[in-house]
């Protein structure tokens, strides 16, 4: 096998150094009864091209080249090839956890840098150093605001991301924490009135998602009030992190759960993302996750390490804060060098131009379908309502290489055939044009 | 500091790097963007008071310097390209390129999680043929690719317990833990709603029948089980220890993070486990990435299947592949979308490439080497558990104690030898442990300059102790103060933070 | 060794390597082919005596060590990626990424040279794109890819002049060459044919016009001249060299490695010049790769055209790109197919990624930064030649020569500075010269360190002349014996060769 | 510019620091009349996502995915990604000519093992660090000879590769060089009467090319034999070099000039490639082209440096042996990494591989054409005459997503419709025999 470094002499000095005449001695720990007498059932040994042919195949079978309209918690957005060429590098993807500082201060810095920026994008004081994403982020700052507050339940808005609820009540099932949820109001905000009657005494967080699964702006502050006023914990989650360059951060939150996906991280069929929370400078003893930190070597020299462990199951086992171990580090590096390409301006400008791609095609959707949650501010989504079934529409588009909006009617049937449709910067203005065009057919 | 033992390094000159907001002002561009092709829009007008005045403190610097900045700063890691790097427990392998290249091709790395799946059948068949080949290769019935790491695959496994049990009538209240386990073991369990009780290891390192017998009863649901254990011993009761579970009516998890020892010489499902995760990112060689990401597929016996998390990757009645939402059962879904796609895609390629001989001869080879060293320093170290070993053994420091030098110390100075360190202190059940788990991508030669690093390192501690624990003396930071970083913690960069001089 | 004024740079642990022949042994493999799906042959029968026993000391090694071999060699080049390259004469500017994707794109990397005209018309689009923009960059009127560097395009364009004025009716005998000319100027007349006479520079380092007027004759082909010129010097009066040459029936070459200080400022084709070449892996950013390869393109005006190499890249009447092979003056072909159509691709990506504001701002920035190094120097380092530089300024070690230090010592001493060191002891006109050009990527910062490092080594030779001249001292190797290597030539690794200690 | 690491006030510092006042001030030294008062004639600053559209819009006006029977010179074969991988490091694709080998041990290293390997294959004794390519090779190795000799001309055999001898001719042109042609047998080989009556008392050098232009392999051992019995000095070009794994190496030669395409290097439409001359250790100091060397660092060290550089252009000006300066150093560290990865069996097993494909294929082709040249061996190529036109055979191809034999009537007009054709590991069964069909329509 090509990339085991002996060759059959080697094997057989090492085992006569061991003292064994086979391989198979160092096997006898295992009971000769479990001990497999066949080979395994997978295919054959390939050759690299064969390799590569097969997923070739693969990848050829998959939609490619097609004009995206999906938004839905994963974003389509311009990859820098600058990115994929650093994490490239062996000294990034070829290390472990950082738990050697001396031997790892790239890791550690890169993560310092996430850590910071995460901070000056969100409004919040401290940032871990990733989640697995935003799904898992949001239910173990559900459970970081239990910890915090001593309280048993949380409120979640209807217009969180679908499946983020879906992995907080997984999560939460075991947990003695009943999560009720919050609907929403006809401009396609959290119904304020609601929610300050579902919160309780023992309510300890509120999560909303802004901009909420409908693409619209929630009015963090007014909510941060209620929620603050009520003795609960805010929890804004951020499913479009590219949003950030356009809209006012919530800073009013107490905790925020944040997807770095369009930050440079492929669509990837949904995974390897990476989720981050950032929260306020007193709350970080509770955050889940690991955590970086700047101290001095013996010269004074500033360097980085990993720090605040006692937070974390490998000392805390089962009083830890949560179980993560491995998280998303390298893609969070990917995100660090994206925001990094593009920075201050660069968001900034980037964001406005998905907003007004966006303002465009809603526009242009709205002289042949409806568009539904007009009155609140939105970013780069919106949600088209058709007469027609909004399966069959994707299905026309999909034979003009487009993929429509992601049809709402198994998590909302209330909204009957309506679909979440995203422009990005990647979508053409003549792209939106057929795309509308063969909607309103 | 004597260098004269020292053979696989040399220090070498390398640049310094502050921080890349130490880089930035204002003006400069990394970036551009094509023109607009829609009318621009005044962003104060359409969100009005929701719109964002000014990006704070982001940096801003152009793309010659971030590739500076980033190349720089990588080269202060040490990494699996560079040189052995036996973190017990890690399974730090080699990365293959190959695995790199089929995860970005067009068509799979540009794939939306929500794209039709009529044209998503390469996608789905990757994970459907990684499916096939990880249950043949753990004897397990059905599986979940969904878990994002080891930790979270043990979560959906333990919550599969809970619910099997539940369905049966009563979830239970315990889970039981060998005091050697991983902490992510308790952690989960705790999660999952249940009480963590400690097993006791025998003292060959095992588990203890009697106790287990004795602890075993109706409130526990199950034992979370390394196998080979984290001592990297292989539990030789192990059919015996499932039996017991199944007898009074608990299901046995196994905490797969020791794959690497098994795949293609023995099975759990064989073995009686009834449900465990595995690390794409350990046995199946999916990069480390500094930290992540990684992935945890549950495997499990048909008993556990109706609750797997949904969707599942099933073939529909037309013979293409879709994803089944329709799990009354399921314990519900444990990440969004269906898990680290990407990891799949590289864990498939790594097994297409070694094939089932390629396998099988890998696990040999891990457990040649870390049988091999196991040889050549149980002179030099204290080896607590005789046992037998399998890919790794476990050292304590109990000789260097003598001279006040501890695990850490010895650690610390591998570095200056040009490896990195083994893993320190873990288990917890051998005070002052050196966990040594070379893998199968070490060489004999760089097995060889391993062993005689930690043999000068013994020689080392008995002349001149002060050397190990002042130890490393080779990098650009010496040992840095994790007790301040701690004790007042400074978690961002902020505008006007001194840096020291040598930045 | 005292480090304290070394802000940029320090020493880090750093892996050894040997030679990839010490590490293989019989039965390591790092490939493995395909199965063979036609009948296999028995070379011996196919082959007869033509057939190849074995391949005698070729490496047997897997893929993981192949990885760690050239991962840990790496590390031991300093490279732009690492921090400012400031060589003289090399423009060694910044690689763009985006470059080394487009270039590697399938459809043009897997293209065969001799693959049908229609269906390679993406390929000749890039030439023929190339081609145009290169072409109002210099002024000229026509063009060919052909040449593979610098030196092969001077070739070619010497090969051209000797045509035009063959055709003219006699292709004269000489070309006038000034003393501070690269080598290949020379090296190159040579293989043309042409005996090289030797034109002095003038007191401020110019071409000497009375010397020009002297030595102009009907003997006389041309002038290969470069502009600006070795010493960063703009020729003020080129357009009068350019008379006398032609006024006489010669013809003026130039020699465009120094086109980064004219690209969007000025135009050789404005300035009289007949014929060029363009380095791309200088000026248009094409990475120099340790050596190579290069593109050397070559312009010139009408007269010359139809003795360019041929094919050349037309449009033709249907429309479509294809290659004009009838081009029956042409002074041949200079390099098989077209020319490293690899670089074409690369030094496009960056023309289009700059556009016309970005070439003209590179230029300036260029500038710029050789004279901001240049004033800040002036006082540490001698100037001999004060004429106002473009982009890039030659000093000499006259200073520093008083306490026995050269300027190849002060290049050693950079690198314990974390920095490459300038071009050493060219040009040849600047006894001891210091030639710096540190193009447009470099950050006000990074100059900072620079002329920082500089100034303390200028101190450093004052105060400790040794320290300089047993430079470097942060390298995993110290000086290296040159003159032993040349003495007796170690030109291949043999079978049992002896490693010192420390490999 | 996104490239360029300068703030506007950056720069307006640097002027006052230098005492300019604008810019224009520094560009003084050019007479006003000569400088651009216009913008340069060059598109636009374009996104990097649209630098990367127009090249893929340009990629995909080229052939991709065809099926590829065309050598002549460039060969198909597998390139493994570790290649790609491992030279995509800045350190080594950004680094220049290794003149401080302190800082340059990297480079040097590569290259000392690329001169070993190829002195291995080659049978020579020494081997430079690389020339532009073979056509440039075989030239610069004729004058070798020549200065080697003393003597003033050159035979080339015509089954050299045609662009080669093209190249040859334009190098001696002005060299009082001249260079006589030797033609071919019935058997595709160098006609040895013809040589021997070719070769004069001044005769330099002989060029033969083995395996030849039409694939054949040459009896290179009885024209060392005739070749130095007349005192003139024996050149072999070798273009396959994959050959090298299968065939004798042509330990008889006195300098072989290789093309290094074969080894890991993409057929990128023709270059950049690599060439290499390998010779006798006696005739080192006449070789053109840089060498690496082995020596010692003052603490007894091993290391690497460029060495014999008074042959070279920046030492010996005019009388240098070449003036050649940059070289192919990455595409040679790119050959180096191949022929590490199949090694000493790899490329002897591969090599077998080619060779059954091509005597596979040219069975079968001998089945509805004439395969030409039956009477001595060859490696992956042969030589197929037919009725038909060859490029009316190769239209019929191309829409079958075929690319064919190429057609020799341009260089080899007596062959009549004949095209040489090459088939390599890449090349299936399935391919050959759909080609066969389509050929024998
Ligand atoms: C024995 C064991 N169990 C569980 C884990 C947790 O796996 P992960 O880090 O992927 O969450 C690890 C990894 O460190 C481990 O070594
Ligand atoms: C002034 C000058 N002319 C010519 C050359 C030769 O160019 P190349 O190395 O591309 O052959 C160089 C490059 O070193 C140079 O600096």
């Amino acid at each position: 096998m090509r990339y085991l470094p002996k060759s059959p002499a080697d094997r057989q000095q090492m085992l006569r150094e061991i003292g064994c005449k086979t391989i198979d001695d160092l096997f006898e720990p295992i009971p000769a009864e479990y001990r497999l007498k066949r080979d395994l059932n997978v295919p054959r040994q390939m050759a690299e091209s064969e390799v590569i042919e097969f997923f070739h195949q693969c990848a050829a079978t998959n939609a490619a080249r097609y004009a995206v309209f999906l938004g839905a918690g994963a974003y389509h957005h311009y990859r820098p090839v600058v990115i994929d060429s650093l994490i490239s590098r062996g000294e990034f993807f070829t290390a472990y956890t950082p738990y050697q500082p001396e031997i790892a201060q790239g890791t550690l810095q890169a993560i310092f840098e996430f850590q910071t920026m995460i901070c000056e994008l969100t409004g919040m004081e401290v940032a871990n150093a990733s989640m697995y994403d935003a799904s898992t982020g949001t239910a173990e700052a559900i459970m970081m605001g239990v910890r915090l507050t001593g309280r048993n339940s949380a409120v979640v808005a209807r217009t969180v991301h679908p499946e983020y609820r879906e992995v907080i009540k997984t999560y939460t099932q075991h947990q003695a924490l009943p999560i009720a949820e919050c609907g929403y109001k006809e401009d396609g905000r959290l119904d304020l009135a609601e929610l300050e009657k579902k919160i309780t005494d023992d309510t300890a967080a509120v999560l909303i998602q802004s901009p909420n699964f409908f693409g619209t702006i929630e009015d963090v502050a007014a909510i941060a009030d209620l929620v603050h006023r009520k003795g609960a914990l805010l929890v804004v989650a951020i499913s479009e992190a590219l949003s950030l360059g356009a809209v006012r951060p919530p800073a009013e939150a107490d905790i925020v759960a944040m997807e770095s996906q369009s930050f440079g991280v492929p669509l990837g069929f949904g995974g390897p993302y990476a989720g981050v929370l950032a929260t306020k400078e007193k709350y970080v003893r509770q955050i889940p996750g690991r955590l970086v930190g700047e101290t001095r070597d013996r010269d004074g020299k500033r360097g980085f390490v990993l720090t605040l462990s006692t937070r974390e199951q490998h000392i805390r086992r089962e009083k830890a804060t949560s179980n993560i171990c491995t998280n998303q580090a390298l893609i969070a590096t990917m995100a660090t060098i994206y925001m990094t390409i593009y920075g201050r301006e660069g968001l900034k400008e980037l964001a406005h131009q998905n907003l007004a791609k966006a303002t465009y095609a809603a526009g242009e959707f709205s002289k042949k379908a409806k568009v539904l949650f007009g009155g609140a501010p939105r970013f780069n989504e919106f949600v088209v309502q058709t007469r027609e079934d909004s399966y069959e529409i994707n299905s026309r588009l999909l034979e003009k290489k487009m993929i429509g909006g992601f049809p709402l009617r198994k998590f909302y049937p209330e909204l009957g055939n309506a679909a979440l449709w995203c422009c990005t910067e990647l979508n053409s203005k003549e792209q939106i044009d057929a795309a509308v065009e063969a909607v309103g057919q | 500091m004597s260098d004269k033992d020292i053979k696989k390094a040399t220090r070498h000159v390398n640049q310094n790097e502050g921080l890349i907001f130490e880089r930035s002002s204002p003006g400069k561009k990394g970036y551009r963007l094509p023109p607009l092709d829609v009318p621009a829009v005044d962003a104060k007008k359409v969100l009005g008071s929701a719109a964002r005045e000014d990006l704070g403190n982001m940096p801003e610097v152009s793309e010659m310097e971030i590739i500076r900045h980033f190349t720089r700063i990588s080269t202060w890691n040490y990494a699996i390209d560079l040189g052995m790097y036996p973190l017990g427990s890690c399974t730090m392998k080699y990365n293959a390129r190959v695995n790199e290249v089929v995860a970005r091709l067009g068509g799979l790395a540009d794939a939306h999680p929500y794209q039709p799946e009529r044209i998503s059948q390469g996608a789905l068949r990757i994970m459907k043929t990684l499916s096939d080949c990880l249950l043949d290769i753990t004897g397990m019935d059905a599986i979940t690719l969904q878990p994002a790491a080891g930790a979270h695959g043990e979560m959906t496994g333990i919550l599969l317990i809970h619910a099997c049990l539940k369905s049966r009538g009563n979830p239970r209240k315990k889970i039981l833990i060998p005091d050697s386990a991983h902490g992510t073991n308790p952690a989960t369990a705790a999660i999952c709603g249940y009480a963590v009780e400690n097993l006791k290891s025998n003292a060959q390192g095992m588990v203890d029948i009697p106790s287990l017998e004795a602890q075993m009863n109706e409130d526990v649901a199950g034992l979370m089980l390394t196998n080979p254990n984290t001592l990297g011993l292989f539990e030789r009761d192990i059919a015996k220890i499932a039996d017991i579970l199944h007898k009074k009516g608990g299901l046995l998890y196994m905490d797969g993070a020791n794959m690497n020892a098994l795949v293609g010489k023995a099975r759990p499902g064989d073995f009686g486990v009834d449900v465990m995760h595995l690390n794409l990112h350990k046995t199946f060689s999916t990069p480390h990435g500094g930290g992540g990401p990684g992935s945890g597929p549950v495997a499990c016996k048909k008993i556990l299947e109706p609750f797997l998390p949904m969707p599942l990757v099933v073939q529909k009645a037309d013979g293409t592949l879709g994803f089944d939402y329709n799990r009354p059962q399921s314990v519900g879904r444990v990440r969004m979308f269906y898990g680290n796609f990407g990891m799949h895609v590289r864990a498939l390629a790594y097994i297409l490439a070694n094939g089932f001989d390629g396998l099988r001869q890998t696990t040999e080879d891990a457990v040649l080497n870390a049988n091999y060293i196991r040889k050549k320093l149980e002179g030099d170290y204290e080896l607590p558990y005789k046992g037998q070993s399998m890919h790794e053994v476990v050292f304590s420091d109990r000789i260097q104690q003598h001279k006040g030098v501890k695990t850490g110390d010895i650690a610390k100075r591998l570095i200056d030898y040009g490896f990195h360190p083994y893993t320190v202190s873990f288990p917890l059940v051998v005070p002052g442990a050196l966990m040594i788990e070379p893998t199968e991508s070490e060489s004999m030669e760089e097995l060889n300059l391993f062993i005689d690093a930690m043999q000068a390192i013994a020689r080392e501690v008995e002349q001149d102790p002060e050397l190990v624990k002042t130890a490393p003396h080779s990098t650009r930071v010496s040992r840095l103060d994790e007790t301040a970083a701690a004790r007042k913690p400074v978690l961002r960069w902020k505008p006007g933070a001194a840096v020291s001089a040598g930045e």
